[in-house]
């Protein structure tokens, strides 16, 4: 394992310790329990939004953090979820009234601690709603597993949503935004390298060197298929299809088209797949309006790529183009 | 026969001290089928638990419960954290105030416990989880209590009850968590959460009935 | 080789027809000669600024077209310095009347073709001044070679050149901007593990699974050292020693810390070395008042970082906080 | 004797064949202490060259080794780009409107050709580039022409000299381009733009000769 990292179990407090240094006019970090949190939280009368789950796919959720995005995100240790006290506090600190979202991922220990939370905020007199992504459509039967996985459309909810509440949207409101994100996004990603969990310290799946995994999971969870490297198109055709068959829209609507890096895949490989993801997107009659390419949300040093397609209406195209200003993402201001 | 604080506070050492050793083990389970972090992450909640002993082991067992399952909760993360502190958390609210537990009385805790994950989990007997260790058990337990058998029988009639259910994870396809991403590829693997479980109850059965 | 790219040849093609689908707002691509130029180019009465270099390190340069930082950058083959016809039809392109300024990277390929461009430019009429950026401490003896080569202090140039432009400055005095980042900023990068340059195939060096390289350059060029991998701190003192010892600041005096990702390093190591980096600069009295953490200057994929710093004076904080609008780099606007 | 314009086309021709041949070879030569390029670089260069040959067969001289320098220029990149266009572009200036070349007007052609190289980079005799391999090649011939020694034997003195130079370039620590980054670890690999400069004149020699 080569990383450029000190001991295991100091990766997330000593990367904590240097967004908080990089970035102390956007957040302030809280150790123990750990969250990043707004610079200026709480915002009386916003509805207050946090996410979170394990590290491991930074910049998510982290670097979402500030004006227009997430009010604060809670970190697990890498690829484990957080724990419900760090969501009840970053709960407390983002609440200036209005209540607050949690966007949670679906993965079992993500629900059940956002959960446990949830309950204990409310416990405390805070209204809450929860809206769990579930936008990985590589799971199959996801009547008998624990349901799609919850990927890349998280990104673009939290900025949704954050310009949303931004807006002074009530919560209802808000959680609605998310909710369409919900329904409408769609992604699926593949693998040409495995990660390597730092505190495991070898690699999560062994993939020979002429081999790639197709519909693999943001922490290396096991795809649909595995199969010879093949030329990127034919690679983006692989994951667009399964995209295509299963969103519930149509030609002539217009989307968001997301293609996202592993983390070990420069941005030159992103673009030669942006290029395919929009050529057969458009092929189906669908209206390419937005995108985002980059690294968002990776998995450790996996070499990869996912690819997240959106519809989106009016009121979602106003909420992307509206100001946001974190760490990772920027614009408008 | 009852079962003593003191004696709830030993069984909690013995399982922390079985965790250290079996982290590795459980680690390799959930690496067949999950995400390799089920032995680090109850370690780490236990070696958590530990460090509160020495203030808790005078209190009464529902003050322990609970405050083990918060322990839990907030170092565990994952899955198995909301669980596990679930587990404890209902368990705790049987014993509220209580300096000792009959029988009757940890049964009925162990079972409001199990509901607890039930709910939590939302999981059925045979999706391959902990619960197909923990609902025998709990079957196994009542029973036995309800037949009269004596205290340390009856622990190892749950305990045994655990084993057979952790054993037969082993070839079913797992429906909750993360090794159902895996389909039919999670057969023939015994399920990590299961294991720890069995050994919770097993160590409850060494330890109290010494 | 395992890379999402269709054939070696089509590499670069294939990236710059991505980047025009994604950013057709901010930039236009022009084809054969190769050239990204910003979509409202020539912008009459203001300096133009152009660069380029091999591909293979994106962002650096595409990413950084468009208001307030490059009015177009030359794409040569994968680590292939362009070619004058690309650079002499960018100049022409940006020329408002203003002259144009030639942003070079320190490499022997790179210079030449830069300075045949001049001179074709100058004879078409255009005023071209050039600054040559040679700011990687790695190499030692640099009056005998080809002298340090030019690495992260070029993306600083590109953004402080570019907003001097944007407010009017002539051209003599945006190269004035550009020899102030050439004389005060000071770079060094070591890699994890190598690239593979596409039609190559095969990794351009052979790195032990243990070892590292300290002092490489931005194509695989050899280091100072390699030796058995370290904790990053112990890696981020390596690379800011040589650093701080070559520096002509003291302490006291304001800097930019600029902790780069070599394209195969994830965000959240990155911060760990910005921790390290800053408790360092700070330790040696310097103020670091401004940051930039992420992958802007790559080497396909290789894992590794670069640490930049820049000595900023009261002109360049107002120039690095000017609105800037590019696909890679945005704020203010 | 003289070298006409049909000879210098069937040069370039013979001299896009052999780098099409050694391509892996030089590239190879440039792994080792460069970027492993350099025969990419030239192979494609060349081949652009080749697909303005039909038009340019019947240009004159100084046409024909302009146009060469001009498609270097914009096909090559990298160091070997620049160096080989100007090279093609001061021997063009030095053939203006000719249709033949005695051996004195190659010999001056040939030295303008490497003064543009030597202004362009640089580099000194010695700094282990091309140059080690051209200007050892422009000396042997201007000695040869001066001494009234005939063209094909003029020719092979010429190449051999290059080969020579580009021989001598191994033991050299680089001072110039990619190389010089390496230091002593230069030494004891052959120059990659060497060997080309040395597969051009040798390419001279053999097709004038013929
Ligand atoms: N929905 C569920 N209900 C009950 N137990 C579950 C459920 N999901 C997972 N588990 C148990 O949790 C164990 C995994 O725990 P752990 O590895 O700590 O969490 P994670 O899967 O988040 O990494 C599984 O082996 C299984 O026994
Ligand atoms: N300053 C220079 N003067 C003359 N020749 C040079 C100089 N720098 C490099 N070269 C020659 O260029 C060759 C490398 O060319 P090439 O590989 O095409 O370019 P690059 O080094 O940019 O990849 C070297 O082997 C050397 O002979
Ligand atoms: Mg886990
Ligand atoms: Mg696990
Ligand atoms: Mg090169
Ligand atoms: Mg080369």
């Amino acid at each position: 394992m080569k990383k450029l990292i000190n001991k295991p179990e100091d990766v997330v407090r000593e990367e904590l310790e240097g967004i908080a240094l990089a970035h102390p006019d956007l957040v302030k970090v809280h150790y123990e329990p750990n969250y990043i949190v707004r610079a200026d939280a709480p915002i009386k009368g916003k509805v207050g939004i946090i996410s979170g789950g394990g590290s491991g796919h930074e910049p998510m959720h982290g670097g979402f953090v500030g004006m227009g995005m997430l009010d604060a995100a809670c970190p697990g240790a890498v690829f484990t979820s957080p724990t419900p006290d760090q969501m009840l506090e970053a709960t407390k600190a983002v609440d200036g009234g209005a209540g607050v979202l949690h966007i949670v991922k679906n993965y079992t220990g993500d629900v059940m601690n956002f959960e446990m939370a949830a309950d204990l905020a409310r416990a405390e007199g805070i209204e809450v709603e929860s809206v769990v992504i579930d936008d990985d459509v590589a799971v199959q039967d996801s009547l008998y597993t624990a349901g799609r996985r919850g990927v890349g459309s998280t990104v673009l909810a939290e900025k949704l949503c954050g310009a949303a509440a931004e807006e002074g949207r009530s919560l209802k409101e808000v959680a609605d935004v998310c909710r369409k994100v919900k329904n409408w996004g769609r992604s699926m990603g593949m693998a040409l390298t495995s990660c390597t969990v730092p505190h495991v310290g070898k690699p999560t799946f062994d993939l020979p060197e002429d081999e790639m995994e197709i519909g693999i999971g943001i922490h290396g969870e096991p795809g649909r298929t595995r199969m010879k490297v093949k030329p990127a198109d034919e690679i983006v055709e692989m994951l667009m299809e399964p995209i295509i068959n299963d969103i519930p829209y149509k030609a002539g609507d217009e989307v968001l088209l997301f293609v996202n890096g592993m983390g070990g895949t420069p941005l030159i490989e992103l673009y030669i797949v942006y290029r395919k993801a929009y050529e057969i997107a458009t092929k189906h009659g669908l209206k390419v309006v937005r995108n985002l390419v980059g690294p968002y949300i990776t998995s450790l040093e996996m070499a990869g790529t996912s690819i997240t397609m959106l519809k989106m209406d009016e009121d979602m195209l106003k909420l992307w183009d509206a100001p946001v200003k974190t760490p990772a993402l920027r614009w408008g201001v | 026969m009852q079962i003593h604080r003191d004696q709830i506070v030993a069984w909690l050492k013995a399982y922390a001290d079985l965790l250290s050793e079996k982290k590795e083990y459980l680690t390799e389970l959930d690496a067949a089928i999950g995400d390799a972090d089920h032995g680090a992450n109850m370690d780490r909640g236990f070696q958590a638990v530990m460090k509160k002993m020495d203030e808790l082991s005078n209190q009464d067992i529902g003050t322990i419960f609970k405050t083990v399952g918060m322990t839990l909760l907030s170092t565990v993360g994952g899955a198995g954290g909301p669980l596990y502190a679930t587990f404890f958390l209902q368990a705790g609210m049987k014993a509220t105030g209580k300096m000792e537990l009959s029988l009757a009385e940890w049964s009925a805790a162990l079972e409001a416990a199990v509901n607890g994950v039930k709910m939590r989990g939302k999981a059925e007997l045979g999706d391959k989880t902990m619960i197909d260790a923990l609902v025998p058990a709990v079957q196994a337990l009542k029973t036995a209590q309800e037949n009269g058998t004596s205290l340390s029988e009856a622990l190892q009639q749950c305990a045994h009850a655990a084993e057979e259910g952790m054993k037969a994870t082993i070839p079913l396809v797992a429906r909750k968590g993360r090794a159902s991403y895996l389909g039919e590829r999670s057969a023939g693997h015994q399920d990590p959460g299961a294991t720890s479980s069995y050994y919770l109850l097993q160590t409850a059965a060494d330890v109290w009935s010494a």
